[in-house]
């Protein structure tokens, strides 16, 4: 049961695209009482290019930001965005190996404590803070039928996330069946966007999100629901060029709608779909 | 040593345990058969047939009761559990519990019959057992064949090694039977559809018994089944049907195929509740939780798991039916002269 | 690793008994035989005069169709129709047939084997010899000629008047004919009864290690014309007999003999150091008892071949 | 057909990416399930047949290391609970370490990046965005969806951050070390 | 490599091949690779590979099949044929699959050449009887020499009869059906995605046949 935990936005929350799902996760924490403290001066995680040819530096860069986590007198730290996260948690549990701790120390040149790396869905999913949520809910969908969207990194490597389930997750269907929303079981939850290879691998992305894309109208879906900046630009940049929108939202936005946020204050107006016919939907 | 009585339990009132049962009872014994179930004859009776021979399982195990009526030092006792089991000087002293009333006995001798369980299909998400409708196990397909020819099948696909040669689901070991179960469904399938394409994923096929090889072969060249080396990664639902996503190993190309059925060759797996009774009469239980007989240079018996005690069937390991019966057999010969049996009823 | 001798022949004795020795047998000319390596059919008469054997001829005999066939250049009707044909004729003789090409030897074969297997392909002979008025019943028996030589081995050896004492002879033997495992009289993969053939002659066999490597004449000269697959695969071949120091070679197949003799040039020209004349066996054997070599016409070949043998004179 | 058995490829990875290939069934639910597949020469399972086979030419030249998009979706079914996207970025290291191999799309854009990370201590995607494009002479997103995302303030428009103290530090230490490995 | 769609694959492709009586024993095949191992060609081109033509061929995939390349290659030598356990007349196989390819024009670049030797057959009935005259008269010169026929003549009534055969057959028909069919482009069906064995010469070779 963690209240009091530190926050790392991440280069695309802080500064980037994703802003909407930092400005609405603050929010939505605040009202449930979760204290977010953002680490001081903390550096990027080095997304997938980090580990794929940098093994030592994505060391260094993971175990500075935990550290800072330390400093702060924490011992828990969540990330938003499931590619910090996963960095973060994989390197947290790298950490547990002596001789990498080791060599961690020496990078870092200080001393390394145990830092507990929590998703955002799976804060917000404890048992305590649901009952505050479901007594906060002021708003509630109705008949909107949605896909939640895991993307590989919340979930993968199970090894690491510890995710319960790593082909069929539930806990962001359950939060937001909490909202009312008539969350869809479909079969690509947990497929890969090609995120990582949208600017460098464009070919590849493009198959990626066409059949992830394709799986998800299938389902007569109104929204696609994310927990990933990468997955959300992605998606929404792929939307963009063909006719048939459908809107690609953040979990925490439409938990900020719920408990009482408008349109504007959970920076639905700035998703590049952002016309949104369900919004009637949400009545008190 | 004076052994208390030459009464025996039979543990289990399966293909196993009612070999073991007949075959002591005709050398004099008396048997005690304890089934928690409501009726005798454990998983063979749901099997349509067998092979290679594809012979009637139901009829097997009907012949098998109706031989056991005849033999009045047999007390069958279902909706039985053996709740306590504890080696006493020269015996066992037995707790048997139907519905809440619970009688202890003693024994001679102890036969550990408990059989299997199946593979949970739903440990593997992305096959989508449990959630798409299209997905079903082997053993579902045993039990309602009928039901399941009746559908429309244009093509199916049968997926080996479920829970069997998986590290990381726990299940290192090989379920031995899967390879000739899928061959043996696959034919019946191909025989209710013959226009159907009706694929099997395979990593290795193990047909190590007698005529097994043929029998698989001939699913192959007569039935036109098509058998391709791969382990399937993927089952989803796509335009009403189910696309199956897999590598053909031996071409090394990937594959995506549309189907209407795919069913899971689910292996089977030891009941781990009867272990702690197998320990505590000094038995041993291995890795994967199975029962484990006595080394055979110290054993009097290959059955023997402990002094006394003895186990037949899929409890041990997985086996088909004919190697259940001679565990059967063996086990309760190791019984007779463990306890020297002689004279008939 | 090179091949030793002292390994156990895998000769199938019971088969060589089986072989006839005619007094009388028809000799089915090959084509490529009689146009590329004439000296091949004079000498396979010249041995057949020194074992008594009547060799019978027809000039009704038409091509085996066979290689037009592997090479799809003709639709396999005509080529089914041909061989049941060309069958018909020594049948009606009474004789069996002796080929000494692998290739007229393993298509007389097959295609005999697919006319009485298959109905279909039966009725299609049938067809034919109903319009030509002719007869095919298939008891007709096909022999190579080596079969025959090996058969009568000891009396070729008491008949040796050039003993090639000293020259080290390599073998290529035709996969067209080893092939044929129900009637072939060695075993596939380790033959030797041609090594066997050298030892009664006087001559040193030599185990090269590419011994059983095909010649790749039905994709080379001639044909489909696949010398970038067959020019490698020569050159491992060839490669391997130059390094063990081979003389001469032998063929029992006029198409082999092509492919091995004439590639040997681009081999060169390849950087592959090879020049090792290549005959056919029963020019082996036909010199060895003294037949006059201008009769073997070793002009014919594309390597030379008198300077090996013309010590032996 | 001669196959070279020599284990020095495999051991060098075992090492690096602590895991265990023997262990290999040759299944090919890694390649089924294979996201990036598509744009791969080899086949993840072929990959791990080929480092066992010692092809290193083979693999580092080969487009498959590059096209891994790292989902672990392989990883994650393997019933041989090998952890392959490990595998795969102990590969990327050895090429990149590899300086014969000439740059392709992916290795210039993984560069920019840790470029970036190492002098501001975070990325902006704008920035990257025209420094990729600039280094690989590949076009912009399109000027519409540029617009789009300007519009809706999307982009970030805060001059980059400058790294404290302790950042720099690690960033000198990971100079000299070089790569060090560990699990 | 793309992902295959199973859907393209057709069982009448197979049963077509196998009904062609050439190659009805294919359906035994192992995939053992024992072929594979043996085969000559798979030495010096490591994407040629018998034991994947024959799954090609199980599977239905007669696209891929047909137009490739490989097909072609085959040296008849039977190494496959001496060495199966299932005795699998791998060669007739690709007697089978050739005839299939040139109905749909592939591959013709590899007989067209041959075809004339079948014309001139139906005039001497002697097949390769060389063309050029020079050649004639040194091959009868070398003949007479040594005491046989300047050239194998068959008899009239020979020819008469293999004539009779090529007309009762349609052979000439047959080709020039064959000739105006359009030629298909072979390709190299088997995509560098294959797991080839390293092998010396076999690679440079193979390399410069890709640029062919």
């Amino acid at each position: 049961m963690v209240l009091k935990i530190g926050y790392y936005p991440g280069c695309s929350l802080h500064e980037g695209m994703a802003k909407p799902f930092d400005t609405s996760a603050k929010l939505v924490c605040r009202k449930l009482g979760i204290g977010l403290q953002e680490l001081p001066d903390w550096n990027c995680c080095g997304a997938t290019s980090g580990h794929s040819i940098d093994h030592t530096l994505n060391l260094a860069l993971g175990a500075r930001n935990l550290n800072l986590v330390t400093k702060l007198g924490l011992h828990a730290v969540t990330a938003p965005c499931a590619a910090c996260f996963a960095n973060l948690k994989k390197t947290s549990h790298d950490l547990k190996d002596p001789a990498t701790c080791q060599m961690a120390q020496e990078l870092i040149g200080e001393q390394i404590a145990d830092v507990d790396v929590i998703h955002l869905m799976d804060v917000i999913a404890q048992p305590a803070v649901l009952e505050t949520l479901k007594g906060k809910i002021q708003n509630k969908f109705k008949n909107l039928k949605a896909v939640c969207y895991y993307g590989c990194l919340t979930v993968r490597p199970r090894f690491v996330t510890e995710a319960a389930d790593s082909e069929n997750p539930q806990t962001m269907d359950n939060l937001m069946q909490l909202l009312g929303i008539e969350t869809v079981d479909w079969s690509h939850k947990t497929e890969c966007c090609g995120g990582s290879f949208s600017i460098c691998g464009p070919e590849i992305a493009t198959i990626r999100t066409n059949e992830v894309l394709s799986q998800a109208k299938a389902t007569g879906a109104e929204a696609i629901i994310v927990a990933c900046p990468l997955c959300h630009s992605n998606l929404e940049f792929a939307l963009h060029a063909e006719s048939s929108k459908i809107p690609v939202v953040f979990f925490t936005q439409l938990l900020g709608l719920a408990l009482g946020y408008s349109v504007k204050e959970v920076g639905l107006h700035k998703m590049l779909v952002n016309n949104f016919p369900w919004i009637e939907k949400l009545t008190s | 040593m004076d052994i208390i009585n030459k009464d025996v339990l039979v543990i289990g009132g399966g293909i196993a345990g009612m070999q073991a049962a007949l075959d002591l009872a005709a050398s004099g014994c008396q048997v005690v058969i304890a089934e928690k179930e409501q009726c005798l004859g454990g998983h063979v009776k749901d099997y349509t047939c067998l092979f290679p021979d594809l012979s009637d399982g139901s009829a097997l195990v009907a012949q098998k009761i109706a031989r056991i009526k005849t033999y009045s030092n047999i007390t069958v006792q279902l909706a039985t559990e053996v709740s306590d089991l504890e080696a006493v000087s020269g015996g066992f002293k037995a707790t048997l519990t139907n519905n809440g009333k619970a009688k202890t006995r003693d024994f001679g001798a102890v036969i550990f019959a408990v059989g299997y369980s199946n593979f949970d299909g739903t440990k593997y998400g992305e096959y989508g057992y449990g959630r798409y409708p299209g997905v079903i196990t082997g053993i579902e397909f045993e039990q309602n064949i009928e039901k399941v020819l009746e559908r429309p099948i244009k093509s199916a696909v049968f997926i080996k090694c479920v829970g069997a040669r998986d590290r990381s689901k726990g299940m290192p070991y090989c379920s031995k039977v899967c390879c000739m179960y899928t061959a043996k469904q696959a034919k019946e399938l191909k025989r209710a559809h013959p226009d159907a394409d009706v694929y099997v994923t395979y990593m290795d096929i193990r047909a190590n018994f007698k005529n097994g090889e043929e029998f698989v072969r001939s699913a192959m060249e007569e039935e036109r089944v098509c058998y391709i080396r791969g382990r399937v990664a993927k089952v989803f639902p796509k335009n009403d049907r189910l696309t199956v996503r897999c590598e053909d190993t031996l071409m090394g190309v990937p594959f995506e195929l549309e189907t209407d059925l795919v069913v899971l060759a689910t292996a089977m797996v030891p009941l781990k509740s009867t272990n702690a009774l197998v320990s505590k009469v000094g038995g041993k239980v291995d890795d994967n939780g199975f029962i484990n007989s006595l080394p055979l240079a110290e054993s009097s018996n290959p059955m023997e798991v402990a002094k006394g005690v003895y186990y037949a069937g899929a409890c041990a390991f997985p086996c088909d039916v004919r190697e259940s019966l001679n565990q059967g057999s063996a086990a309760a010969a190791g019984v007779i002269s463990y306890l020297q049996v002689s004279g008939r009823p | 690793m090179a091949y030793e001798l002292n390994k156990p022949s895998l000769i199938d004795r019971e088969r060589v008994a089986k072989l006839p020795t005619p007094s009388k047998i028809f000799l089915f000319i090959s084509c490529t035989g009689s146009i590329e390596y004439p000296g091949t059919e004079k000498s396979v008469k010249e041995i057949a005069k020194k074992l008594d054997i009547e060799l019978v001829e027809s000039a009704d005999q038409t091509c085996c169709t066979g290689y037009m066939l592997t090479c799809n250049a003709m639709n396999p009707q005509l080529a089914l129709a041909a061989t049941a044909r060309n069958l018909s004729i020594p049948e009606s003789m009474g004789l069996d047939v002796a080929a000494f090409c692998n290739g007229c030897y393993a298509y007389l074969r097959e295609l005999k084997h697919l006319i009485h297997s298959n109905p279909n392909f039966h009725a299609v002979a049938d067809q034919a010899m109903r319009a030509l008025g002719r007869e095919f019943h298939g008891h007709v028996n096909v022999y190579h000629v080596q079969e025959l030589w090996y058969r009568q081995l000891d009396r070729i050896k008491s008949m040796v008047e050039r003993p090639l004492t000293g020259l080290r002879i390599a073998a290529h033997y035709g996969c067209h004919y080893l092939v044929n495992k129900d009637v072939a009289i060695d075993d596939f993969n380790y033959p030797t009864f041609i090594e066997e053939i050298y030892i009664a002659l006087g001559a040193t066999p030599v185990f090269y290690n590419e011994r059983r490597a095909c010649c790749g004449y039905s994709v080379g000269r001639g044909f489909t014309h696949r010398e970038e697959t067959v020019l490698p695969h020569l050159a491992i071949k060839m490669g391997s007999a130059a390094e063990a120091g081979v003389q001469l070679m032998t063929t029992t197949c006029p198409g082999c003999n092509v492919a091995l003799d004439r590639e040997q040039p681009a081999l060169r020209k390849m950087g592959v150091n090879v020049n090792i004349p290549v005959i056919d066996i029963s020019q082996l054997i036909a010199f060895a008892l003294g037949t006059p070599i201008d009769l073997l016409c070793f002009q014919a070949n594309t390597t030379p071949v008198l300077p090996v043998l013309e010590r032996f004179l | 057909m001669s196959a070279v058995k020599s284990v020095s490829l495999q051991n060098e990875i075992e090492q690096k990416a602590n895991v265990n290939l023997d262990t290999c069934m040759q299944c090919g639910c890694c390649t089924g399930g294979c996201s990036g597949i598509d744009c791969m020469d080899y086949s993840p399972r072929q990959v791990i047949q080929l480092i066992k086979k010692n092809q290193r030419e083979r693999l580092l030249k080969g487009k498959t290391i590059w096209m891994c998009v790292a989902c672990h979706i392989c990883e994650d079914r393997c019933p041989a609970g090998i952890r392959i996207s490990r595998l795969m970025d102990a590969l990327r290291e050895i090429a990149i370490a590899d300086s014969s191999l000439k740059p392709n799309m992916q290795t210039v854009f993984h560069k920019t990046f840790l470029g970036q990370v190492k002098t501001f201590g975070r990325t902006h995607e704008g920035l990257l965005m025209m420094a990729y494009s600039r280094k690989t002479k590949t076009p912009l997103p399109p000027t519409k969806l540029i617009i789009d995302l300007l519009l809706r303030m999307r982009i970030g428009m805060r001059p980059p951050h400058i790294p404290g103290k302790s950042y720099r530090f690690i960033i000198k230490k990971v100079k000299e070390g070089g790569n060090v490995h560990g699990a | 490599m793309k992902r295959e769609q199973a859907g393209n694959w057709s069982s009448e492709f197979r049963r077509a091949i196998e009904e062609t009586g050439l190659a009805d024993d294919i359906k035994r095949c192992m995939s053992c690779g024992k072929c594979s191992g043996v085969c000559p060609v798979a030495r010096v081109s490591p994407t040629y590979n018998p034991r994947q033509i024959i799954r090609e061929v199980l599977l239905g995939n007669d696209e891929r099949i047909l137009q490739s390349e490989e097909i072609w290659r085959c040296f008849w030598c039977a190494n496959c044929l001496g060495n199966c356990p299932m005795e699998i007349k791998y060669p007739l196989l690709m007697l089978a699959l050739r005839y299939y390819a040139l109905e749909s024009g592939a591959g013709k670049k590899y007989v067209s050449k041959l075809f004339r030797f079948v014309q001139n057959a139906y005039q001497d009935a002697v097949t390769f009887q060389p063309l050029k005259p020079q050649r004639l008269d040194q091959i009868r010169a070398m003949r007479s020499s040594i005491g046989l026929a300047p050239l194998r003549i068959v008899s009239d009534k020979g020819k008469e009869e293999y004539r009779k055969l090529y007309d009762m057959f349609g052979t000439l028909e047959w080709i020039k059906r064959i000739e105006a069919i359009p030629e298909v482009p072979v390709t190299f069906s088997f995509e560098p995605g294959k797991l080839l064995l390293d092998n010396a010469t076999g690679h440079a070779h193979h390399n410069k046949e890709k640029g062919e």
